[in-house]
């Protein structure tokens, strides 16, 4: 197409991650925090300006290419062999698209905050953008930099504007996330170091050295204990609950639905391709956990009290989906786990959205505010809340279900038990969504507060509409999105069975005689083999030289 | 019997003796009559090493001056008499004993077996007749200081300079500086007497002049929270 | 007693420095007298100047005692400048021990 | 029709559930706005459109010769993931356009009955809106052409039914007997999932000429991947699971009866009519699985059978009209599954049943409805009798139907029974006689605890107090019933031992595994006595001894069992207790243990990590206490540690 | 012919090598005279020339020695008594820098307080040259004299604010612990002095080149107290005890110019004893400086944790500090000793920025420096609030901060020696790092001042001179943050020499 191959070298994910931040820096800026609305409007506006330019990023974006699009390379500090990389494939574009449609609606949907909206305005935007650095940047340096920096606004967020227990909520996520990234730098420095050639923090460099196994086993424990902390899975996911209670709608809505994603994220892109071998030597310990996380996490969401609290269990439980996904280390299952990653980002979203308005008008969310009944007062609120409830427990039709069946599918091809106690997540997560539905919304009005309760508005509306709209437009017409991760994901995968080769791991990939006749293409022909590494020497740009 | 055996053997008694008087004198006149003791008696152990110009500047500056200055401070500030809680407390730290006899338990027993061995074949051009082809130990001295060391030479002055800047700016009276006008603000020489009073109404001070505050008797318990040892104090 | 006949060699000198040097250590961390640490300090650059003396005369190089000026200097410029704030002190509170000095803690 | 102009009205088989699922989206957005009737005709209209254009279908797929009536087309492809390549596609063969025909036919006649029924209602709309989404799901999972498909179709009813059930969800019960559907239902749909996934790993696809390509391989004969027998059996066994969730059958049968909370036109279509035929459907459309484990084909078989005759126990002691129904629905379910399961015959038999009946059991739920809708939502037998005087037209059409499910001669029940019986009888495997044993005693209990609400009800003296005053109910409910009377009488028909019509129009899809007719052997005839026999013998015995029944005797039948054991029969065996304490109890107990080991233990060993820190720091605090001497002497001792390190290092001398 | 007329041979003396030093002395003497003759009322005047005298020292150093020194190795000055090199310059230019950020700093805070004795400047200008000479220093008298320079003027900077006793307790402490050290040092020296026979430190490594003493013990316990006496001076545990309280008690422009003079000094000095002198003995002084590296870092977060006073907990994490840039120096490499300078000019900003907010908040007479004046900071002062956060954010190594560029160096030092262990430490002292600069942060956003009418009251004035450091320092940190490229070339010439 004319549009794509004109802007086939736009700096994408340099203007998604700059236009925000600049923004935030202007609004700051120029904007008297007096004039707190005026900061608001312009920050939905910027944030809107993003979404566009996502959408033209997922036009332009070539369905069938694995490798590296709209890569941005130019030399940062050479003499530590760390370069301003940036790149999307497969695996981070609908990470991004996620991320760009959800913040518009996260300011959409904070139009009730009235102390220091301006500021609140600048942190959500500046978070914005970095959480659009940590998607796109391919260079491991670059990469923490923007995890990092992701901290520090969901601090302010949560601590700041967030619920009676904030301050402790705030700390213990920072600290929680600090302590995942202490871990993650060390990690970062030593493999650096240790890759062969000058010290560089180029991943397609890193990629070609084969480490000996038991660095790759240390390095490989190294990032994947720092993502866990941020999945998060069972051990390490005390802060998620109370940092979901306490933080805002906004703060709730991006935590939920990007947030736990940059955890994932890591490990696709860099665990997993980084140590390949140690990668499939860890396969039944991390999906033993991810298993654990969904049923354990169902289990103690049953027993929640505080609306936002169950949904924030809830989401445990559907990453543990993804982190089994991924780790079953078969197309099928990985892809799944990106998917699911979308469906759960946007399921989840709506349902802190919903729970907030609810806040809005009631400043709690209780069960007990609720007390049942509110479906007679508010029809539509509870419509949409089970749609989003249906949606959440993997009603067929809709996202959930296309991930949660793709990554038990995917799983179940080699670790059978495991996928079927993963199986039984789909039970439960039947059981809390509906059961949490009728002790909000059924029976008869108990809460005399609730009865003077006015429907959602216009507004609130439109923040919960278009993901409504998504959650079915992708259950029912998912094939757009997976063509275009397919690619990428099956890159992956054969390069990590090709390097596991040797080792007689009990991976089992299913034979794949799909009667279509698709031909799923094994590893790339010899020639286009070169081509992949001319390519990628382009593509690395080492320390040294400083090109455009 | 070599000479300088007996030099060494004279001075070096001395010195530990009076080495321990200093320490172990509760009245710091005696400490401070002590220390010029041993500083004389190292003198003399210059002078057994043939260092004879050091062991008279060490007469003249170190005995002369310094503890002189001691001396003087030490009267000026009045506290020459046996402070009662000094010896109480020496006698009842045992742990720095305990040290000091380890160590020269340590240190003899080093010496009697293996002695220090220095570096063999080291040896530096200024040998017993250079010096004296250079007319003696001082003119020696002398033309290495102005040669070779001439630098840390030059920085000794910068040191002494703001040392004595220093001691300037800290210890100089603020009473007559309140007349000439010598960059006192009021405000400054107030907010001082209102310093004083505020340590008179504490008892410790009285508020005339702090000088000619004779043996001041601090009343004990006003102390206690001072006091580093003796009283626990609770704050961590 | 022959070893009484040629000279003492350094190691004498310098265990006598030891000792001096730790009777010092030690005894600033027994008194509780501002002035009397000083003096304790004062012991300890002495020690440190005999060990200088007699490692330059073993060596034969009048380096170590070019030292021992520099070490008077700087000693002298210690006690001046110890002094004078000792003096500042004193005028605010009427005692010179190291304990009053402790209301910086924790 | 010539062959391509059939060909095209068959692609557009994808229509009938879209016009539902349209005018579903329309209803359910627009709710409260869209009044009182237009809500209703929209309703009804489209189910009516999409029944004519399945009849147009059905008439196309007729012109096509017998062996060329199976049409697949896919429409897009869903999922492409690696190996897991899923299209959205749709399959018309003769078994799904007469499940087409019984769900929209059927359908049309409930949503013209619940028009009266909801009239008044002020969630009116959603009422309508919600049945067409049902009723597009069930065409869904008829039309899938793969085995997601048809699961996207199995969930989505499940999550219609909990949407119905607890339509009135002001009181607490319907709701919470919602959510008993929905959770029985997604335990079933567990077993299936799992059964899918297990299909997947060994043929690597869902389709179904791919999967069932791979059980005529193993049979013998046909390229695709064998199937071990071992796994074949696991499959049909994870199936059975999700069917006896669906379908009712014995261990996941406890929701159906609570699912009678919903209003009674929900009840006839889903829970009698449609839903619960689901499982019988997958089975059949499954049967190459089947046919390769003999052992799982007992299973089901004895698994339906036993259902049979353990649910008509169980109606017998009920008191309320729709829980006899609604137990009388688990025991006929009971039969078609345990006809599917013996294979051959019993396919064709099964699916006759299954339409007969949706027919007779759709008459008598409606009967119920238009009863209790006089009787102001009365239904407890104890508390009615003698209404025939009073409603003619629904005590005569109830009777057919009564007559219908208890096996009497004219009436399809009596020929859709017979050959589920004769099925079992003439099967080749040992089992199947026995089989025919229990589905003799199970007809005879039928057609015992069908007169008796019958009788109860209709006849004797009136038990009802003058508060109320029961009438006739409109035409427009009582028009439907008549319909369906009509139906459940001519539907006989359809499978005479002679003409077997049934048997013919199946063979495209049950090929060699489909048996062949029956012709009017002795042996077939003496059968047919046998069932008759049994039928009439049920409606005897309790004519004597429910018929003239004054208030007292009528209820008395019941005491005369002791005590005890009446009312745990009565209560249905006191299964919802065994929930209460076996699952939701310890349940209950567990995520707490679990939400408190989760709050404690995990967070205070991590925030206990801070805390030591902050203890640690305290403790090395208390050493700075501001005395130069003690700094001095931690100084002392630094410099004394690295002395001895030296020395260690150094070796002895100095 | 009598004594006097025997020539004596003219010294070797070499003024260009220590043009920036003599600039510097010469700025603090020219005060010094003033103040004799007439002082002004004013004391912006002396503030101005002592900022004028550093910053020309700064140009002429960077200017002039810069290019000539980078490309050949070490020239020796007055008798191998200097060695002028990359690293000698780099650092004479940071203290420069240093120098001129205190005389900003100092010039409110004495008017402010009252103790407008311009002899401040002159002390600082003499401290400056203490720590110039001391990285120039090529022989152990001449670090010993430079160290007592330096030492002195701090002692008396420390106990400058004569009305208030704190001021006076942390001079005496810090002279009395000081003069014990030097002793100390001394005694190490004379034991080098002794076992090889020579003060100067490129004879030092010349003396092991040519041969190897079975019987090291002398030259180890001489090594080891000269570590010990440099280990004092950047306040390494065990031999931190007196930086908490120096820091509180002194004046806080002080205690921002000290806390990086110091550690610039003897981080200088001891790589250029170590690496340069006693590379040979490389395997026995490595872990020492291990062991200080990690006792630093851990011990110094786990007391600012429990800390209640801000200039406190400022002392403690300057000891973690100190314990990061040692482990660039225990790398014993190019690339670590690089790191560890990155770290200092890094640290230079951070902690003259910190403190010169330390200074603003505490108004007059340093009454509020307490935590819990610190509360609801940001509804009063959301600039200087969000200023202070910036800077612990940095100090804490938050990426986007030239602290964690300057982490991540010396982490990759450590790496290229393979000292994993160090890198493990790190990270988690760098956790509770985080912990105790949030404790503030918290206080400060998320706490409201409602019970501390007191507070409100006055607002924080910030002068001409701290906001310049502000705006400096805060400029400084986040461009070494971001493009890190220039400074870390120039700190790799200034090894690269050695």
């Amino acid at each position: 197409m004319t549009l794509a191959a004109a802007s086939s070298d736009m700096p994408f994910v340099t203007l998604l991650v700059f236009i925000p931040i600049v923004g935030a820096v202007l609004i700051g800026l120029l904007v008297p925090s007096r004039r707190g609305d005026l900061a608001h409007v312009l920050g939905v506006g910027v944030s809107l300006l993003n979404l566009a330019i996502v959408i033209w990023l997922l036009v332009a974006f070539d369905a069938d290419s694995a490798k590296f699009q709209f890569v941005e390379r130019s030399s940062w500090i050479p003499e530590l062999g760390i370069g301003y990389l940036m790149g999307v494939d497969g695996v981070s574009l609908f990470l991004l698209a996620l991320t760009g449609f959800l913040f518009p609606l996260m300011l959409l949907g904070s139009y009730h905050i009235r102390r220091r909206l301006k500021h609140f305005t600048v942190l959500v935007l500046f978070l914005e953008g970095v959480q659009m650095g940590v998607f796109g940047a391919t260079d491991l340096f670059l990469f923490f930099i923007f995890w990092e920096l992701t901290l520090v606004p969901v601090y302010f967020l949560i601590g700041y504007w967030g619920g009676p227990d904030r301050i402790r909520a705030a700390v213990k996520f920072f600290i929680f996330t600090a302590l995942g990234s202490a871990f993650l730098l060390a990690a970062i420095v030593a493999t650096g170091f240790l890759a062969d050639g000058p010290v560089s923090f180029n991943i397609n460099e890193i990629i070609k050295t084969d480490f000996p196994l038991w660095t790759q086993r240390i390095l490989f424990w190294g990032f994947t204990i720092g993502f866990l902390f941020k999945v998060p899975v069972v051990p390490f996911h005390s802060w998620l609950p109370d940092a979901h209670t306490e933080a805002p709608t906004a703060g709730s809505a991006d935590l939920a639905g990007v947030l736990l994603k940059i955890g994932v994220f890591g490990l696709i892109r860099f665990s997993i391709p980084l140590f390949p071998r140690a990668a499939v030597e860890a396969v039944p310990i991390l999906i033993a956990l991810g298993v654990v996380g969904i049923v354990y996490a169902a289990l103690v969401a049953m027993r929640q009290d505080d609306a936002k609290r169950l949904i924030a269990y809830t989401s445990i439980s559907h990453m543990g989906f993804v982190v089994m996904g991924l780790f079953a280390l078969t197309t099928t299952g990985v892809q799944g786990s990106i998917f699911q990653m979308l469906a759960h980002g946007l399921t989840t979203a709506g349902l802190f959205f919903l729970v907030g308005f609810f806040y809005d008008r009631r400043h709690s969310h209780e069960i007990a505010a609720f007390g049942g009944g509110v479906r007679t007062v508010m029809p539509v609120y509870a419509g949409v809340f089970l749609f989003m409830a249906f949606a959440s427990a993997g009603l067929p039709g809709l996202t959930n279900f296309v991930g949660e069946a793709l990554t038990l599918f995917g799983t179940f091809v080699g670790h059978r038990w495991f996928a079927i106690v993963a199986a039984t997540g789909v039970i439960l997560a039947g059981i809390y969504m509906l059961w949490l539905y009728q002790r909000l919304f059924n029976g008869e009005l108990t809460v005399e507060e609730n009865r003077g309760l006015k429907d959602l508005n216009a507004r609130e509306l439109a923040v919960i509409v278009p993901i409504a709209v998504l959650v079915l437009a992708l259950g029912i017409y998912p094939k757009w999105v997976l063509e275009r991760i397919e690619p990428s994901v099956d890159r992956i995968v054969t390069e990590v069975e090709r390097k596991t080769e040797g080792t007689d791991q009990e991976y089992v990939q299913p034979e794949q005689t799909s009667p279509g006749g698709i031909e799923v293409e094994t590893a790339p022909a010899p020639s286009e083999a070169e081509h992949d590494e001319a390519e990628d020497e382009a593509l690395s740009g080492t320390g040294g030289e400083v090109s455009p | 019997m070599s000479g300088e055996w007996i030099l060494y053997i004279v001075f070096g008694a001395t010195a530990l003796v009076s080495a321990i008087g200093v320490v172990f004198l509760a009245n710091p006149i005696h400490s401070a009559l002590s220390l010029i003791g041993a500083l004389a008696s190292v003198a003399g152990l210059f002078l057994a090493q043939e260092a004879f110009f050091l062991s008279v500047v060490q007469i003249i500056v170190y005995t002369g001056a310094v503890v002189v200055l001691f001396l003087f401070v030490i009267m000026l500030l009045g506290i020459d008499s046996a402070d009662p809680r000094e010896e109480q407390l020496l006698r009842r730290q045992w742990f720095p004993w305990a040290f000091l006899g380890g160590v020269i338990g340590v240190g003899g027993l080093v010496l009697t077996i293996t002695g220090i061995d220095l570096p063999f074949g080291v040896s530096g051009t200024d040998t017993a007749d250079a010096v004296n082809e250079a007319g003696g130990n001082v003119q020696a001295l002398s033309e290495r200081l102005f040669t070779d060391w001439l630098l840390p030479f030059e920085l000794t002055s910068i040191l002494v300079v703001a040392a004595i800047v220093g001691g300037v700016v800290l210890a100089k009276r603020t009473k007559d500086l309140r007349g000439s006008g010598m960059g006192l603000t009021p405000d400054l020489a107030e907010r001082i007497s209102e310093e004083v009073e505020a340590d008179a109404a504490e008892g410790e001070l009285d508020p005339e002049d702090a000088f000619e505050a004779d043996d001041v008797d601090p009343d004990p318990d006003s102390d206690a929270v001072l006091v580093g040892e003796t009283s626990e104090n609770g704050e961590g | 007693m022959e070893f009484l006949q040629t000279p003492p060699d350094p190691d004498a000198y310098i265990v006598l420095a030891v000792f001096l040097f730790s009777i010092g250590a030690v005894g600033f961390l027994v008194r509780r007298n501002a002035i009397v640490m000083f003096m304790c300090i004062e012991l300890m650059l002495n020690a440190v100047n005999l060990s200088l003396v007699s490692f330059g005369r073993a060596l034969s190089d009048l380096s170590g005692q070019i030292l021992v000026f520099f070490v008077l200097v700087v000693a002298a410029a210690e006690v001046m400048v110890g002094l004078a704030i000792l003096v500042a002190i004193f005028r605010r509170r009427a005692r010179a021990s190291a304990d009053d000095m402790s209301s910086l803690k924790g | 029709m010539s062959k391509e102009a059939a060909e095209n009205i068959l692609e557009l088989a994808w229509i009938v559930p879209l016009i539902c699922l349209v005018s579903a989206g329309v209803l359910t957005t627009l709710g409260r706005k869209l009044k009182e009737p237009w809500g209703g005709v929209v309703g009804v209209g489209a189910v009516g459109v999409a029944f004519l254009v399945t009849v147009v279908v059905f008439a196309a797929l007729l012109s096509l010769p017998a062996d060329q009536r199976v049409f697949e087309h896919v429409l897009f492809e869903w999922i492409p993931a690696g190996g897991f390549r899923i299209e959205a596609g749709f399959l018309v063969d003769p078994l799904s356009i007469l499940w087409m025909l019984l769900v929209t036919g059927v359908g049309f006649v409930i949503h013209v009955y619940s028009l009266g029924y909801i009239a008044g209602d002020e969630r009116y709309t959603t009422f309508f809106g919600q049945m067409n989404l049902f009723v597009a799901s069930m065409l869904i999972l008829v039309l899938g052409n793969n085995f997601l498909v048809l699961f996207v179709g199995w969930e989505l009813v499940g999550a219609c039914s909990y949407l119905l059930i607890g339509f009135w969800f002001k009181k607490i019960e319907n709701s919470s007997a919602g959510n008993k559907a929905f959770f029985a239902n997604r335990v079933g749909d567990f077993g299936f999932l799992v059964g899918l996934m297990l299909i997947f790993a060994t043929v690597g696809s869902l389709d179904f000429d791919t999967v069932f390509g791979a059980a005529y391989a193993s049979l013998g004969g046909g390229a695709g991947v064998p199937i071990a027998l071992g796994t074949a059996t696991a499959i049909c066994l994870l199936l059975l699971v999700g069917v006896t969730g669906k379908s009712a059958q014995v261990p996941l049968y406890v929701w159906l009866a609570d699912a009678m909370a919903g209003p009674t036109p929900v009840s006839a279509l889903i829970h009698a009519a449609t839903m619960v035929t689901a499982g019988v459907y997958l089975i059949s459309r499954a049967h190459p699985l089947f046919a390769l484990s003999e052992v799982s084909r007992a299973i089901v078989t004895f698994v339906g059978i036993g259902t049979a005759f353990y649910a008509a126990t169980i109606a017998l002691g009920q008191y309320r009209v729709k829980r006899v129904l609604a137990y009388s629905t688990i025991s006929q379910l009971g039969y078609m599954i345990a006809a599917v399961g013996i294979g051959g015959a019993g396919y064709a038999a099964g699916v006759f049943h299954v339409i007969s009946h949706g027919f007779f059991k759709a008459l008598l739920f409606l009967g119920a409805g238009s009863l209790m809708h006089a009787m102001h939502g009365e239904e407890d037998m104890r508390r009615l009798g003698g209404l025939r005087k009073v409603m003619p037209w629904t005590a005569g059409l109830f009777l057919v139907g009564g007559l219908s499910i208890s096996g009497i001669i004219p009436f399809s029940g009596f020929w859709s029974k017979d050959a589920i019986l004769g099925a079992l009888y003439e099967s080749p495997e040992s089992w199947g006689k026995i089989a025919w044993g229990i589905g003799l005693a199970a007809a005879f209990l039928t057609a015992l605890y069908m007169f008796r609400t019958y009788f109860l009800t209709f006849t004797g003296d009136r038990s009802w107090g003058d508060e109320a005053h029961p009438h006739e109910s409109p035409w427009v409910m009582v028009i439907p019933m008549l319909v369906l009377a009509v139906g459940t009488t001519l539907w006989g028909l359809a499978d005479l031992p002679g003409s077997q019509w049934l048997h013919g129009f199946l063979e495209p899809t049950f090929g060699v595994f489909g048996g062949e007719a029956e012709r009017w052997t002795g042996e077939v005839v003496l059968l047919l006595t046998a069932g008759l026999l049994v039928g009439v013998l049920g409606v005897a015995t309790a004519y004597a001894v429910w018929s003239r029944a004054t208030r007292e005797r009528r209820i008395s039948f019941g005491e005369r069992i002791p005590a005890g054991a009446g009312m745990f029969w009565r209560k249905a065996y006191d299964v919802d207790a065994a929930l209460e304490y076996g699952v939701r109890r310890p349940g209950w107990e567990l995520t707490g243990v679990l939400a408190t080991v989760d709050e404690d233990a995990i967070d205070r060993t991590v925030m206990g990590i801070g805390g030591g820190a902050k203890r640690a720091g305290r403790q090395l605090a208390r050493l700075q206490n501001g005395s130069v001497r003690v700094y001095a002497s931690v100084f002392l001792g630094g410099v004394v540690l690295i002395a001895a390190y030296v020395i260690v290092r150094g070796g002895a001398g100095l | 012919m009598s004594v006097l007329a025997q020539a004596i041979p003219a010294p070797q003396t070499d003024y260009t090598t220590i043009i920036p030093e003599l600039i510097v002395l010469g700025t603090g003497l020219l005060i010094v005279l003033m103040l004799a003759i007439r002082r002004f009322s004013n004391i912006g005047w002396y503030a101005l020339i002592a900022a004028l005298g550093f910053a020309a020292a700064g140009i002429v150093a960077y200017v002039d020695l810069w290019p000539e020194v980078t490309d050949g190795a070490a020239t020796y000055a007055f008798s191998g008594m200097v060695a002028a090199d990359g690293f000698s310059t780099f650092v004479v230019i940071l203290s420069c820098v240093a120098g001129v950020l205190a005389v900003l700093l100092a010039n409110s805070y004495l008017k402010r307080e009252g103790l407008d004795k311009a002899e401040y400047f002159a002390l600082l200008l003499f401290s400056a040259a203490g720590v110039q000479f001391m990285a120039m220093a090529n022989n152990l008298v001449m670090v010993f004299l430079a160290l007592e320079i330096l030492s002195v003027c701090l002692y008396v900077l420390s106990a400058w604010n004569r009305d208030k006793f704190a001021s006076q307790e942390a001079g005496m402490k810090y002279l009395l612990l000081g003069a014990y050290t030097s002793a100390i040092m001394l005694f190490g020296i004379s034991f080098l002095y002794g076992g090889t026979g020579t003060l100067n430190i490129a004879a030092l490594a010349q003396f092991f080149a040519r041969n190897v003493l079975e019987n090291q013990g002398l030259v180890f316990l001489g090594m080891a107290l000269v570590v010990v006496g440099l280990a004092f001076k950047i306040a390494a545990v065990p031999f931190h005890m007196w930086a908490p309280d120096v820091y509180q008690g002194a004046p806080a422009p002080v205690v921002g110019y000290m806390a990086a003079a110091a550690k610039i000094a003897a981080f200088a000095a001891l790589f250029r004893i170590l690496f340069l002198g006693l590379s040979a003995m490389e395997v026995d002084w490595k872990p020492l400086l291990w062991g200080l590296a990690i006792l630093s870092m851990i011990v110094g977060s786990l007391l600012a944790l429990v800390q209640s006073d801000v200039k406190r907990m400022m002392a403690y994490s300057s000891i973690s500090h100190a314990g990061f840039i040692a482990i660039g120096v225990a790398a014993a490499s190019a690339e670590g000793m690089s790191g560890a300078l990155f770290y200092l000019v890094t640290y230079t900003f951070m902690i003259a920025g910190a403190f010169a907010v330390i200074d603003c908040i505490g108004r007059k007479d340093e009454q509020y420096t307490k935590y819990e004046d610190y509360r609801g900071l940001f509804a009063r002062e959301p600039l200087l609030a969000a200023i202070l956060t910036f800077f612990l954010f940095a100090l804490a190594g938050i990426p986007g901060t030239s602290g964690f560029v300057a982490k991540f160096v010396v982490f990759e030092g450590a790496a290229e020696g393979g000292q994993w262990a160090l890198i493990g430490i790190g990270t988690v002292a760098a956790v509770i790092a985080l912990f105790f600069y949030l404790r503030l942060i918290v206080l400060m956003y998320m706490q409201d001042s409602t019970e501390r009418p007191d507070l409100a009251e006055t607002r924080a004035r910030v002068a001409a001179g701290p906001a310049v450091v502000l705006a400096v320092t805060v400029a400084a940190t986040v461009l070494l943050g971001i493009l890190p490229q220039g400074l870390l070339d120039m700190a790799g010439q200034a090894v690269f020499a050695l």
